[in-house]
């Protein structure tokens, strides 16, 4: 049931469904616990050890591995739960918007301001 | 009996957070966005609210997946904010006004909406960041709040038109407080912007001016759009909207604008601002 | 597509547990109650379900007044069942039919409903008991599970009109499941009882057999009671009648008696036992 | 606000509602740790320690300390929590029922019986 992905037609936009919720369940309670200083620090300190104490499967062990938001979302991850997994690295929502669009950071900001005029 | 003197609609993202506590607001990136707030500011400390009623979404601070509500209303004494994880200073508890909150619990469930009743709830930026805007310094703001969460996590999200379905019964709630308070109904969130897949930092400058518009004037024309309308033409965190719609819907009739800002971008944001004024302010009693 | 074959309504109480832990379904006290089952499980076993849609309230074990959801459902592959603190054994966990409770969440979404979406959900006796009445022996039960837990511990609760609404928003999803799968509709609670206050023990014979009897030709008739009407004439717990009447209004059309049993008192409730099979059991396509 | 209680005009019916939910929200949430054996446990070890890390008021402890169901209630206890820490004592629904009617567990049965007739 984890691979029927439906298309919403609405290209590069991940919906977060109950597919993508079932498949990411681990991955975002993972997240989730990322909002106490205290369980950033357990996963700064054995990452591997934090993964597998979440119960990530293979997928979403490598995306965190990889710091790689697209892959990270592919494999269930929520982007509200995601964004607390950013703050470990100090990354913010532009850096994020910038790896997952292939772009250099200033060029991502430059295209948001471009938005406005 | 209340008074609802009208409505203040807002973007809120973690960003503003960082920039209040580094004094930025006179900074060439922040100051568009920062000056839209002054005459709100002086709207408010004339209108005097004495509670705020905010619509907003919870960015996973109280709420997991092991248990989403759809909609969900505080009634507590008070909010307790807390660390997102991504470094904004938290701010002190909340207070909450836990008797509003248990008289628009009835409405609400009396008009049928099967909303999770919170006697304990922190509350995130999305909450606390509005009020920092709204009542800039060191105190706590001067107002009591009755925090309604409308998920926009995990799909399927309500529809804008039972946001507004929602709106409505809140303003019903208010309209039948018997108590002399100065009610502001707040709404956070949006306006367009999407944090993830390839469409990242997607926004509609004219999609969004036309939803302002709209909520001026017409709200009821926002509705016609389902969520998922919603997602496309104003990106995947673009259905934040529906807090400005429920907004909008608890003050009902006709409302005079009294101040409006828009600005690209902040942070990955469109950033809206949005006053109105009731203008048939006095409630009936019950 | 899916078939939905019927309905069964029961009672549960913990006391039952017990019952069964001790074996006492011969005894005096406990046969009235027991020996309405077998004729329910022969229909059972003779329509073969494959999934239970089971329609309870939850008591104090997966849910708090910190947040308290009206309805609540679960959609996790599997319910573990835990200590509810008065001593009655455990079961394993039971299988979930996540895919089909997703199926129910956007329909009922879709239908206005503000459910709260469960992925993990620890379900107690009002789910447990009833599958073991309906299948007792050692083994799980031959079913996967989609819980729908509604809101009896805090006022305001739904309505009846609600409970209702919400059972054939219920009974929309399974006619568009595109599944090869036969489903029962479980309904568990009730039926009169009181609890606590100096009216514990109350119990209103003629209000639960006129129940029963509507439950099968004509339930939209319970509808036009109140929650508190309901308090009123079935005890401050017989509102978990709310779980028959969402379980019948998910059939929908027309439906013959299979089996009816009523017997008081078992510990301190009227003991129903309702099964209605299903007249159109064939659902629609999508 | 915790002193206005509503009417509902239903008999010795206490509804459960807002306002107690407020005022019990202490006692309550002790009730709702009793679902677990180690919470029963330290209960039992030492009752006034366990109340106190709860923060129950006066009223909510004085109720606890009497076993007292409709003082248990009055002070916002919710029945289905309540049945909780009724169950540390081995005592069902027919003893709390009969405590709160005043009547003995074989009269308060009797009365049972007598309504299925
Ligand atoms: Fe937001
Ligand atoms: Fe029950």
């Amino acid at each position: 049931m984890a691979e029927k992905r439906r298309d919403y037609g609405i290209p590069g936009t991940p919906i977060f469904d109950g597919d993508a919720a079932q498949r990411g369940y681990a991955l975002n309670a993972m997240c989730f616990s990322f909002n106490d200083e205290s369980n950033r620090e357990a996963f700064r300190r054995d990452e591997e050890a934090y993964c597998r104490r979440f119960g990530l499967d293979e997928a979403q062990r490598r995306a965190v591995a990889n710091r790689n938001v697209l892959e990270l979302i592919a494999a269930g991850g929520n982007i509200y739960y995601l964004a607390k997994f950013a703050g470990i690295f100090g990354l913010d929502v532009q850096d994020v918007g910038a790896q997952q669009t292939g772009m250099t950071k200033e060029a991502f900001k430059a295209k948001l301001v471009e938005a406005g005029r | 009996m209340a008074t609802v003197v009208g409505s203040v609609m807002t973007s809120h993202v973690p960003a503003i957070g960082r920039a209040i506590a580094k004094g930025l607001q006179q900074d060439p990136y922040w100051k568009p966005f920062f000056d839209g707030y002054p005459p709100v500011r002086r709207w408010l400390a004339q209108a005097k609210p004495d509670v705020a009623v905010v619509f907003y979404q919870d960015h996973g601070l109280n709420f997991f997946l092991d248990a989403m509500p759809t909609f969900a209303v505080g009634a507590a004494a008070e909010y307790v904010n807390a660390d997102e994880g991504w470094g904004i200073p938290t701010v002190a508890p909340i207070r909450g006004d836990a008797s509003l909150s248990w008289h628009v619990i009835e409405q609400l469930v009396a008009d049928e909406f099967d909303v999770t009743t919170c006697q304990r709830m922190k509350v995130d930026h999305a909450l606390t960041l509005p009020l920092a805007l709204f009542w800039p310094g060191e105190g706590p703001p001067p107002v009591r709040v009755v925090p309604i969460a409308m998920n926009h996590v995990q799909h399927p999200l309500p529809s804008p038109k039972r946001a507004y379905a929602l709106g409505e019964s809140v303003g019903r709630a208010l309209a039948t407080w018997d108590a002399d308070v100065r009610v502001v109904v707040v709404g956070t969130g949006g306006l367009s912007h999407q944090l993830d897949g390839q469409r990242a930092g997607f926004i509609n400058k004219p999609f969004d001016l036309m939803c302002m518009d709209a909520l001026v004037d017409e709200p009821r024309k926002l509705t016609k759009y389902s969520a998922l309308d919603i997602v496309r033409e104003a990106g995947a965190q673009g259905t934040e909207l529906m807090a400005w719609i429920a907004a909008r819907a608890a003050l009902g009739g006709r409302v005079s604008k009294v101040h409006s800002n828009y600005h690209v971008p902040i942070s990955n944001t469109a950033a809206g601002l949005l006053a109105l004024a009731n203008d048939a302010p006095l409630s009936r009693a019950a």
